[in-house]
């Protein structure tokens, strides 16, 4: 039969290449598995992809492209929020359904569109155990130094409600442009100022940067966050000096969700590696894309439309479930790391953490 | 008169798109446009008069902002798309007075950090433009109206470049270009020609900035500030002639084709790809395709300058030395 | 190899010329040892082309070119200081933004590291050009137009070349030291230097000269002693701007002209 | 405010800026090529170095020797294959050159080593404790080896033969070779030797920063922004100009946030250009 | 023509008596005390001098002395330490070249700076400031026609010979239609026959009114057109007059001849 077309732009080339293909792999991991199914209605899955260079723009002509010239039945989102905000633009103006499983930014979802169901979780997801954590180990004081990006002031507004909630005290939120490598600056004013938590957004190669300086600079806080460290290179480039960091994570290969231990086997075979979050995203993505098709028996876009506002399903995340108005992410739940032994172990939450949190985190001579 | 055949029919054919091509066409048209126009203006400064610089895309970030503030508050996009060009003029009034007084490499590099620097107030002025965030725009439902709003502004600069080109103002921007010092000794008017030149070639990206935001309906400093935007206009312009009056549009044309030939077909390798076509075009016609194409004097190519090279051939009643002066 | 035993530099049915436009035609010169040689013609005659193409700085589309007997029409530019053919381009080409000392030792780049060599060429040139010893610090591009000129011959002097070709040496330079250039000229080629010289004050090189050739539109019209040719009328009309009947160009057609 | 602390780390943080400008200087400051693609030299050897200690298990000092080997060798094929054929049209025809080569490169490095991030734990690690501070080693050991080669190279193309002849070639090839210089030997040795330095500047970035394919991207224009503030084409210029500004981006990160601290470096650039056109030690007459 | 007027600059201090209002009328062009250093280097002092309108002025003296320095002072393209510069009874001493130019004053360089990648004709065209399109094209074919380069109109500056350049120069400062020519040495390494043709032409051009200001070092014609000749040595003026006087000077033979 003639094959359904998934249409996606990702960055193979730009500085989001690299977490956007971990997302690729996954989704591309699906399509195998979903043809080896049998194929979605029937018929084989194909996936039409482009490079978006990880620039907004080019995402949004790309989009334009998959539906208007090659004619994909079916959309999946960028990888990254900046690239995700202009598809989603592009494919409501086309009123098409798109499974936004690559921005985190809730901005994305603010903007009144009918089409757009996020897979992804949110940002206020990523940060939510960083409440109950701090709680419990006698956390106040807090630092958020973050790269300017599309998530990082999401970021912020989410950790400004749990620090009224928890009396946790936001010292100073600071933005540094993309690109920076050295935090030279900040690690001066931390020394000073001793904040219990550092806590960061944006990709591994700045949580590989702060923890060397860290260790470099003879400096720790009690609690350093970041969800870079929650991706395999980050163990791999900070060597011990990874060990203790703690990572916001949407998912982990040990996770008990459903359909998760397949996925982290079949992945292995295919890939050779463990999926990280990055893949859990397109994954699930990919996932609630086709238990829509499947409920909806048709890729009538409108069908679809109302079986993804109101659909409920499992992924490898866990609890896929949106605002039916806005069409963001509320079931699917964060997950704290920390590198332990050159490893990922969840600390957080309690009812499926592996290790116990060691925080704060033990001083760089004390090791 | 060939350029004005090029430049009408060139235009005709742009202009039915809307009507006979896909909605992807048109968005390749609108992507081309918006280059068309930056590597015109591009051309201007550093084409004609010499200063090549790495910051146009400090006008176009500007004028991409300036233009979404506007429309954030309400205004509708044309009228946004006008204030940014003027804002790209006014920003450029005063920079074109202290920056221009370098150049060669100091322009260049000096520009590339005004740009860098407008990206920085974007990201730094978080109250008003949300910072890295970006600001998030209703999107247009019908791209029509914003294609020919920026159709016209492309094919505006084509013919304002024809125009300079045939012009002694032209000419005299090209001195500036070749030895400032002389020029500015014989009595042209290098500083106020150069500043106007800068400020011309400001208008238009910034202008451009805004629609291209009103397309994306979405902004944010990365975006709006590309290093990347401003890397692939020059490199349009030097692919098809710096200088020339239709360099810039074949530069473009064949560029945003090639490119688009490529990544489709060979997604992970189409960017060294896209590098060995320009680096064969450099290395075979290292002064661009249009400069190539005028030293071979293919027929179809208009020549430099024409009108004047048509004043000078045209018999002349009487010349002599004594008439010289 | 064709010329006699003395013959330094020969240029063989030279053509050349720039991008497609030839612009010396078949033009045949030979340069004798120890004997200066001018080269003269009008503005754009091609006389700079010709000796250009002598010093392998352009290439020669057809003919050849001899020194001291080898073949070097495809030879690197480069090499050729290293026969001794050493040149002093037309309007004092220096390196500007090096200091005059610089200049002098770039001469002498060849000459590796051999300081003492080096020192003494420079205190040789030094009494002969004053004014270049007394601006040793000075970089060469703020020179005044004279003093560039000088140091562009100075430099060409530094490793005692056996030829030296000079483009217009007389150009910008005060009266007083076109006497001291054309003398010192005389003197080194008493020694056994071959000079070959490009002048547009004709007579005035003529007079000092052996040898003479006169190009005309990228060709060479008449050849002969130096004396016999000051006396000729002809070539005194050529200069003078008629073109002589027994001019007869060897090939029809307009190189530049002016 | 902790000033000598903030001081010493913008002098090291000024260190690595000089490292990347060393190369940079010879290629853009006497040879006046717009080199787009000497940040992905840089890249190449930041990654290499990675692959030969945690790939190949060598020591790092093997790639001290080995890289700068490699990019010179990438570095002569680029000036030989392209960039000897634009020398002598105008300036900007190089970076387009280099542009696209840069992509070529870029795009090679993903193939080779995919996009992700690597690092050398281990390596250079932890800190020394100097004067009463913690300073890092890896930055101790880069500005000791900058302020080495910057002094190496300055001396080389001031007192030799070989240093004019490079001079000599950028100001006026037409006499160069009237002297006896090969200009295209000179001009191959001095890419590569620029490539070289790249290459060693990616070495010992290697255990500082997590290294990628696009490490290039975010260092290369800084070094352009150096050069120009030091004065084109002079090393002890660029060496000053490196520590300036990363002493007043680690002051300006500090007192206005890391937007103004990365801004610093333009806009005391845009200053310089200003005032002192031809940087803080240039001199010439051409600029 | 148009030419933009140039306000007099508010001098505190009266303007020196030999250059007082009145002077003007024969006086176009009052140099007044100029020095000039270049690091350690003196290279003009408290040169003094004028050209009469109408003249033909030359300027000797051996290499360095700073000729070329005074006219690049008179032109605007260098700033004088001290001292001031009159064209027609304004201080000029702090114009910009291009006002300079434009009041009058066309000038050629030593060494050639033609608009490379540019054609002849564009080169001489780009500077026939206030005349149309047709005038200018009308006005540098007659001079090309005249200097006997028409072949040469559609040429590259780039593509000259050297004699050509300096042609080509000469002809894009009369474009200017000044009423000074500022020339330094005009007939260096130009064919002898064309020398002559240029130096009638000159004279033509002064018994017009043109002011003939030039350096030179062909003797042959600075002795033989030149009403005064004024010789630099080590920048200062150390002999002026007409050419029998400076032919016998002793002064003078020991400097330069
Ligand atoms: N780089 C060039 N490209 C193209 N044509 C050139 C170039 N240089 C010179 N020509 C042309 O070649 C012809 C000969 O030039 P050449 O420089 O040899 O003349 P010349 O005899 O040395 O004259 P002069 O006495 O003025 O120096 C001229 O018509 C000139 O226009
Ligand atoms: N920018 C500068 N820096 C240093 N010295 C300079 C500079 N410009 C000129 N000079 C020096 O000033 C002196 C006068 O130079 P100028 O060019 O006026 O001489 P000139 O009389 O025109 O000589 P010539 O006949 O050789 O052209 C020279 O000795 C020259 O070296
Ligand atoms: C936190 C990020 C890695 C998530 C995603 N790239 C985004 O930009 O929204
Ligand atoms: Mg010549
Ligand atoms: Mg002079």
């Amino acid at each position: 039969a003639e094959p359904i077309k998934v249409g996606i732009a990702l960055s193979q080339s730009g500085n989001l290449a690299d977490s956007a293909e971990h997302y690729k792999k996954a989704v591309e991991l699906w399509r195998d598995q979903v043809n080896a199914r049998g194929g979605l209605l029937n018929r084989p899955v194909e996936l039409v992809l482009y490079d978006d260079r990880s620039d907004p723009a080019t995402a949004a002509r790309l989009y334009e492209r998959l539906i208007t010239n090659d004619n994909v039945d079916l959309l999946v989102s960028p990888w990254g929020s900046a690239s995700t905000a202009t598809a989603t633009a592009v494919a409501e103006k086309h009123k098409r359904v798109m499974i936004n499983s690559g921005g985190a930014s809730e901005k994305i979802h603010q903007r009144n569109f009918k089409h757009i169901f996020q897979s992804a979780a949110p940002i206020s997801a990523y940060v939510e155990g960083i409440g109950p954590v701090a709680e419990k180990f006698g956390l106040k004081t807090m630092d958020i130094i973050s790269r300017d990006y599309p998530a990082a002031r999401d970021m912020e507004v989410a950790l400004n409600k749990i620090a009224k909630d928890r009396n946790i005290k936001i010292e100073k939120a600071e933005y540094f442009p993309a690109g920076t490598s050295d935090y030279s600056s900040y690690l001066a004013q931390a020394k000073q100022s001793n904040p219990d938590i550092w806590i960061s957004v944006g990709y591994p190669n700045e949580a590989i940067e702060m923890v060397r300086q860290f260790r470099a600079n003879n400096y720790l806080p009690k609690l350093f966050v970041h969800n870079g460290a929650s991706i395999d290179d980050f163990v791999k480039a900070a060597g011990k000096d990874a060990e203790y960091a703690v990572g916001m994570s949407l998912y982990e290969p040990v996770l008990k969700t459903k359909g998760n231990a397949e996925f982290v086997k079949a992945y292995k075979d295919k890939y050779g590696a463990e999926p990280g979050y990055y893949s859990g995203f397109g994954y699930a993505g990919v996932t609630v894309l086709e238990e829509a098709v499947r409920k909806t028996g048709s890729l009538d876009q409108d069908k679809l439309r109302e079986t993804l506002s109101t659909m409920e399903t499992d992924t490898v995340l866990g609890h896929h479930k949106v605002d039916p108005k806005t069409g963001l992410q509320v079931g699917v739940k964060g997950l704290l790391v920390q590198i332990r032994d050159g490893k990922r172990a969840i600390i957080y939450p309690e009812e499926l953490k592996t290790a116990d949190a060691v925080i704060p985190m033990p001083a760089w001579a004390n090791r | 008169m060939k350029s004005l055949v090029i430049i009408v029919v060139s235009a005709a054919l742009a202009a039915v798109i809307p009507f006979v091509g896909s909605e992807y066409a048109l968005s390749f048209t609108v992507q081309l446009f918006v280059f068309v126009a930056l590597a015109y203006s591009w051309n201007l400064i550093g084409g004609y008069a010499g200063y090549t610089h790495f910051g146009q895309v400090a006008f176009f970030g500007v004028g991409a902002y300036t233009g979404a503030l506007m429309m954030d508050a309400g205004f509708h996009w044309l009228l946004a798309a006008g204030a940014a060009g003027l804002s790209g003029a006014l920003l450029a009034l005063p920079l074109g007075g202290a920056m221009l007084r370098v150049k060669g490499p100091f322009f260049a590099i000096g520009m590339f950090g005004m740009a860098r620097v407008c990206e920085s107030f974007a990201l730094g002025f978080d109250g008003i433009t949300q910072g890295g965030t970006g600001l998030y725009l209703t999107p247009v439902t019908d791209l029509k109206p914003l294609y020919f709003v920026l159709w016209a502004i492309a094919f505006g600069m084509v013919v304002l470049t024809w125009k300079l080109d045939n012009s002694r103002l032209g000419i005299q921007l090209l001195a500036i270009r070749e030895d400032e010092t002389a020029a500015d000794a014989l009595g042209i008017r290098t500083t106020r020609l150069k500043i106007g030149t800068f400020v011309a070639s400001a208008i238009a990206p910034a202008a451009v900035g805004s629609l291209y935001a009103t397309y994306l309906s979405f902004i944010d400093p990365a975006t709006a500030f590309a290093p990347m935007t401003e890397l692939t206009t020059i490199a349009m312009v030097l692919l098809g002639g710096m200088g020339t009056t239709f360099g810039p549009l074949v530069g473009a044309v064949v560029m945003s084709v090639v490119n688009e030939l490529l990544w489709s077909r060979f997604p992970e390798i189409y960017l060294a790809l896209v590098g060995a076509v320009i680096l064969a075009v450099v290395l075979f016609m290292p002064r661009g395709i249009v400069s190539f194409a005028m030293r071979r004097a293919w027929w179809w190519v208009p020549a430099a300058r024409s009108s004047l090279r048509r004043l000078a051939s045209r018999p002349a009643p009487s010349r002599s030395p004594k008439e010289a002066h | 190899m064709d010329g006699s035993p003395n013959t330094l530099l020969e240029l063989q049915d030279v053509t050349t010329g720039y991008g497609d436009v030839p612009v010396v035609r078949g033009a045949s010169m030979t340069f004798e040892k120890g004997l200066i040689t001018c080269v003269i013609g009008s503005n754009g005659a091609g006389k700079s082309t010709a000796i250009k193409a002598a010093a392998g700085l352009l290439r020669v589309w057809s003919g050849r070119v001899f020194v001291s007997g080898a073949d070097v029409t495809r030879e690197a530019p480069h090499r050729r200081l290293g026969r001794g053919v050493a040149f002093v381009p037309q309007g004092r080409i220096v390196l500007p933004e090096m200091t005059v000392r610089e200049n002098l030792e770039l001469g002498a780049h060849i000459l590796g590291g051999d300081r003492q060599r080096i020192e003494e060429a420079i205190a040789r040139l030094v009494t002969l050009f004053p004014i270049v010893g007394k601006r040793m610090g000075q970089l060469a591009g703020t020179m005044s137009g004279g003093e560039q000129q000088m140091l562009a011959i100075a430099r060409a002097l530094m490793t005692s070349p056996s030829l030296v070709i000079l483009d217009e040496p007389s150009l910008g330079l005060a009266p007083k030291y076109v006497d001291i250039v054309f003398d010192k000229l005389r003197e080194l080629a008493g020694t056994g230097l071959t000079v070959v010289m490009v002048e547009q004050k004709a007579s005035r090189a003529l007079s000092f000269s052996d040898w003479g050739y006169v190009m005309h539109t990228g060709q060479v019209v008449y050849a002969g002693a130096a004396q016999a040719l000051l006396g000729n009328e002809n070539v005194k009309r050529l200069f003078l701007g008629e073109v002589p009947e027994d001019v007869r160009l060897l090939v029809e057609g307009e190189a530049g002209h002016a | 405010m902790p000033v000598f602390e903030l001081l010493i780390a913008g002098i090291l943080l000024g260190g690595l800026y000089a490292l990347m400008a060393c190369g940079l200087n010879l290629v853009f400051g006497v040879m006046r090529i717009i080199n787009f693609a000497h940040g992905d030299l840089l890249a190449v050897g930041a990654l290499t170095t990675v692959s030969i200690v945690t790939g190949l298990h060598l020591p790092f000092y093997v790639a001290i020797v080995v890289v700068p080997l490699l990019t010179a060798a990438l570095g002569l094929a680029m000036q030989v294959l392209v960039l000897r054929r634009l020398a002598d049209g105008p300036m900007i025809m190089s970076l387009l050159a280099t542009f696209a080569l840069s992509t070529i490169l870029v795009n090679l490095s993903i193939l080779i080593w995919g996009g992700g991030y690597r690092g050398l734990p281990g390596v250079l690690g932890g800190s020394v404790h100097l004067l009463g501070l913690d300073v890092a080693l890896s930055r101790l050991v880069s500005f000791l080896v900058a302020m080495a080669v910057t002094l190496l190279v300055w001396w080389f193309l001031q007192s030799t033969r070989f240093g004019r002849a490079i001079r000599s070639v950028s100001q006026a090839p037409e006499l160069a070779v009237i002297n006896g210089i090969s200009i295209d030997a000179v001009r191959n040795v001095t890419f590569a030797l620029g490539a070289a330095m790249a290459g060693l500047a990616g070495v010992l970035l290697a255990p500082t920063f997590a290294s990628d394919p696009q490490l290039g991207a975010r260092f290369g224009i800084k070094a352009f922004a150096v050069i120009i503030v030091g004065g084109m084409g002079s090393y002890p210029g660029a060496m000053a100009a490196a520590l300036l500004l990363g002493v007043l981006e680690v002051f300006g990160g500090y007192w206005f946030g890391q937007v103004i601290g990365s801004a610093m470096l333009f806009l005391v650039m845009l200053v310089v250009l200003l005032v002192r056109p031809r940087g803080l030690l240039g001199m010439g007459v051409r600029a | 023509m148009h030419v933009q007027r140039i306000q007099p600059q508010p001098t505190p201090v009266p303007p020196p008596d030999f250059a007082s209002a009145t002077d003007t009328a024969e006086r176009i062009l009052v140099v007044e005390g100029v020095g000039k250093r270049f690091g350690g280097l003196v290279a003009l002092s408290d040169v003094s001098l004028s050209v009469g309108r109408g003249s033909i002025t030359g300027v000797i003296g051996p290499n360095g002395s700073g000729k070329s320095t005074l006219f690049n002072i008179i032109a605007g393209t260098l700033r004088p330490d001290r001292g001031r510069v009159f064209l027609n009874g304004h201080d000029t001493t702090r114009a910009s070249p291009a006002q300079i130019c434009r009041n009058g004053v066309g000038r050629t360089f030593q060494i050639s700076r033609l608009f490379g990648e540019m054609t002849v004709l564009e080169n001489l065209v780009a500077v026939a400031h206030g005349a149309s399109d047709a005038e200018a094209v009308e006005r540098a074919l007659g001079l090309l026609d005249f200097l006997e380069i028409t072949g040469l109109r559609d040429k590259w500056g780039t593509e000259l010979s050297y004699g050509q350049r300096k042609l080509v120069e000469i002809a894009r400062a009369l474009m200017l239609r000044p009423t000074v020519m500022l020339l330094d040495e005009p007939f260096a390494g130009i064919n002898p026959r064309l020398q002559n043709r240029i130096v009638d032409h000159l004279e033509a051009l002064r018994q017009r009114g043109l002011t003939l200001f030039f350096i030179d070092h062909e003797m042959r014609i600075v002795l033989e057109i030149c009403d005064t000749i004024h010789v630099l040595a080590q920048g200062r003026v150390i002999a002026e007059g007409d050419a029998a006087a400076i032919r016998s000077d002793p002064k003078v033979q020991d400097a330069y001849f």
